[in-house]
């Protein structure tokens, strides 16, 4: 399975590994919460409104651009792989023409301002 | 019964009961982190059948970007709250829709897993990732292109739908 | 004892391991599994021990740089600083605040941990022997050679995001749902160069195994990559949250970040994560661009080679981190996307089209790696030197748009006649 | 190889089923979209599994599952920023109440 099978026993060992100082933790460190200490810190004032306040979409254009270009890295990768093997320079036009038409893409965000941090 | 078989179901058990509790659980970020957790089953599912590039794949294109993205969505419509509180989490057709489930699922599970399909036991190729990559600027390299223009649609299109404009209306600091 | 393979005493001890429990009658199935639960244990506890070490030479080097002495009373030089730690971090009372979910809030340290752990299972610390080892073939120094290894960087890299997001969500406090969102744009924005050198790494060296990376080195790839190593490293101090790029946490504008409401142990988690991210980062530099565990004198170990460089990567990161000013959250986002993606893209299409050109020519790699490490090498100078030229003007425009925004706002009267509408459009 | 093929297609099947009664039955139009992605991934796994069992010298299978993902991210992108748009505008994102066009 190409060391997934690792990678699955590793996960387990090391959540065991890192929940070690956590149960030494449950156990050895003071436990007296009263409603003062378990106040949501902001400041020291008292919280106010709800948390789970409205955010700005700019956060959003991050992230659909990054998810642009992490679907493209996905194709870009295998072509990488066999770069070395081409043999004619077809398959680097057509990269080239692939990565172009993000560019494109890239552009037309700095173009719009999508890029600014409002 | 071997351990792949054991290891098998239960990643097969988290990634369907994590599928359910993602499409009933009444908090959609708890919704949105079942999903992640179903989707990384799907990926163990890949791994298990030795497409070890597509199981990367998955964790970067699911858990990494479209879980955030969800997960963006999810807060920034502040948990789908919406003017009331309390809402029903399902529409007036609920009833019908699992109907319409149940005669599906019974209809996908007599018809699909018990052809015949000609199953062929072969090891798979130690360089599947370039014929992968050879394949995509071979065979398959007009929807290689078409892929890079849906995409370049989409960065468009989400762009300027998703963007406020400079002078929005009642958007707080955050 | 029979033929080491290797002449490696790591090697030596995991063969003779093997045989001892081929002899107490184990099969040799449950020998693989238990063998592989020993390497994820010794990986595991080997990514402990530096992240402990790695606080204390940070604080050592911090306290040299700002003209300091440092921890010196734990122990000597302060070495037994970070046990001290560690014993803090366990006795500390650990709150959980009002309207949390616990569920979520507790999980999130352990996955942020694991995240940053998991990055160790591909990371080659020595060359495969080759040869038999108790039956079995013997590999690499490493925990899993996975065929994908960098892919598989990259896709465990998405995971602490999730961590981040859960963290943030969970708190039920304004500061570390806002210091999560700002996280995470900051950490997707820069894995987007980080991708996109990875992409040209995989293509120059044409595998994304670890272990033949370092294999098909013929001349360290610091040099035909240059531009690349540059710009995987700075995304990689981002992806680990240090400074200059901490706005992850930066404590003057948004308190403490997404952990804010972390204390104790469960916060240590974060840090720990933190550290191991940015250790692991530097054994990637090392691995891809440094040539990895190869070195001179045969007879210190490949391993010993791998940390040396390890070692040497990560003290330039700490000095960058003690030499730079934090950046503003605006120009972090556009740093990333307006210099680094376009750098990267553009890197990615000039070494796809030389090293073509360089093939074609019979001046490829498989011909004479120098003369082409050398001419790949003048092409990324030109490339930076492009580059940084770019840099200089786009960032002397921007801060004299500034300049005559903040003079606008202070007087009354600007220095220089600015119109509403030109102002904001230099800036683009 | 363990495993029967079946047992692939089984899970793919009861994971599409799911994905499906998420999309007819969830109000929230995040929700829905979720639904999809599960059914874009139970379709995947069909994908792969067909791809290892019975062509697993040929990549169009993982070519295939390769480009659903890319439709999938592209889908979920588009329909996530359609969300937050007609968040803004309407404060709300019941799909039983996106009915403009109707009235």
């Amino acid at each position: 399975m190409d060391g997934w099978a690792f990678v699955g026993i590793f996960v387990v060992v090391g959540a065991a590994l890192l929940s070690v100082p956590l149960i030494l933790a449950a156990l050895l460190a003071p436990r007296k919460p009263n409603p003062i200490k378990s106040e949501t810190y902001e400041c020291g004032i008292e919280t106010y409104g709800d948390t789970r306040v409205q955010f700005k979409a700019q956060y959003y254009v991050y992230a659909l651009m990054f998810a642009i270009f992490d679907i493209e890295t996905i194709f870009l990768l295998p072509w990488a792989i066999a770069y070395q093997g081409f043999r004619t320079i077809f398959p680097l036009l057509e990269m080239i023409v692939f990565i172009l038409i993000l560019v494109g893409g890239l552009a037309y965000a700095w173009r719009k301002g999508a890029l600014e941090w409002l | 019964m071997t351990l792949t078989h054991i290891i098998f179901i239960v990643f097969a058990a988290i990634t369907l009961l994590s599928a359910l509790f993602c499409v009933t659980t009444r908090n959609m970020f708890h919704a949105a982190l079942y999903l992640v957790i179903s989707l990384f089953g799907v990926a163990a599912t890949f791994a298990m059948l030795d497409a070890s590039f597509l199981a990367a794949a998955q964790l970067i294109v699911y858990v990494g970007a479209v879980a955030i993205l969800i997960i963006f969505a999810v807060m920034l419509t502040r948990g789908g709250a919406g003017s009331l509180p309390a809402k029903q989490q399902f529409n007036t057709q609920a009833g019908l829709a699992a109907v319409v489930t149940v005669v599906t699922l019974f209809i996908l599970l007599r018809v699909v897993p018990f052809f015949n399909y000609p199953v062929q036991v072969a090891a798979v190729p130690i360089d599947i990732v370039e014929q992968l990559g050879q394949a995509l600027v071979g065979d398959f390299v007009l929807p290689f292109e078409v892929a890079s223009v849906l995409l370049l649609a989409a960065l468009i299109g989400a762009i300027y739908i998703a963007r406020e404009r400079r002078k929005g209306e009642e958007v707080e600091e955050g | 004892m029979p033929q080491i393979p290797g002449n490696d005493i790591l090697i030596a001890l995991a063969t003779w391991l093997r045989q001892w429990l081929l002899t107490i009658g184990l099969d040799p199935a449950s020998i693989d599994i238990l063998m592989a639960v020993i390497r994820a244990l010794l990986l595991g506890t080997l990514a402990l021990l530096v992240f402990m070490l790695i606080t204390w030479l940070e604080r050592k080097v911090v306290a040299r740089i700002q003209d300091r002495i440092g921890p010196n009373l734990a122990g000597p030089w302060g070495l037994l600083q970070p046990i001290a730690d560690g014993i803090k971090a366990i006795t500390k009372e650990d709150t959980t605040p009002d309207g949390a979910d616990v569920t979520i809030f507790n999980a999130s340290p352990i996955v942020a941990g694991v995240a940053a752990l998991l990055v160790y299972a591909v990371i080659p610390f020595g060359p495969n022997p080759g040869g038999d080892c108790a039956g079995t073939p013997c590999g690499p120094l490493t925990g899993t050679d996975m065929s994908i290894g960098l892919f598989y960087i990259l896709a465990v890299g998405a995971v602490s995001l999730i961590a981040v997001l859960m963290a943030g969500w969970s708190s039920n406090n304004k500061y570390a749902l806002l210091g999560s969102f700002r996280a995470v744009a900051e950490l997707l924005s820069y894995e987007v160069p980080q991708v996109l050198s990875i992409t040209a790494m995989v293509m120059i060296a044409g595998t994304m195994n670890m272990t033949r990376l370092v294999e098909v080195q013929s001349v360290p790839f610091i040099f035909p990559l240059f531009v690349t190593a540059l710009v995987f490293f700075i995304s990689g101090i981002a992806e680990s949250g240090r400074s200059p790029f901490d706005l992850v946490e930066a404590e003057s504008e948004i308190v403490a970040g997404y952990h804010i409401e972390y204390s104790g142990m469960k916060f240590s988690l974060f840090f720990l994560g933190e550290f191991v991210h940015a250790f692991a980062v530097c054994a990637v530099v090392t691995t891809v661009f440094l040539n990895g565990w190869v070195g001179p004198f045969s007879f210190v170990p490949p391993w010993i080679w791998f940390f040396i460089k390890s070692f040497a990567v990560f003290f330039v990161m700490m000095w960058i981190k003690f030499t730079m000013p934090r950046f503003r959250i605006d120009q972090l986002m556009a740093f990333n996307w307006k210099f680094l993606v376009p750098v990267s893209l553009v890197n990615l299409l000039v070494l796809a089209v030389l090293d073509t050109v360089l093939r074609m020519m019979g001046l490829g790699r498989a011909a004479n790696p120098w003369v082409w490490g050398l001419i790949l090498f003048a092409a990324n100078l030109l490339m930076l030197f492009i580059a940084l030229w770019a840099l200089g003007r786009a960032a002397r425009r921007t801060r004299s748009t500034e300049r005559r925004i903040v003079a606008r706002m202070d007087d009354v009267t600007p220095a220089a006649p600015v119109t509403a509408a030109s102002a904001p459009a230099a800036g683009n | 190889m363990a495993i029967p093929l079946s047992w692939y297609l089984i899970v793919a099947a009861v994971l599409f089923c799911i994905g499906i009664y998420g999309v007819l039955a969830r109000r929230n139009a995040v929700g829905i979209l979720m639904g999809v992605e599960l059914m874009l991934n139970a379709v995947n796994i069909n994908l792969v599994a067909f791809w290892r069992y019975l062509n697993p010298t040929d990549v169009s299978g993982q070519a295939f599952a390769l480009f659903v993902l890319v439709v999938a991210a592209a889908e979920a992108v588009v329909g996530l920023a359609l969300i937050i748009s007609v968040y803004r505008n309407r404060g709300d994102i019941d799909a039983e109440n996106i009915n403009l066009l109707k009235q």
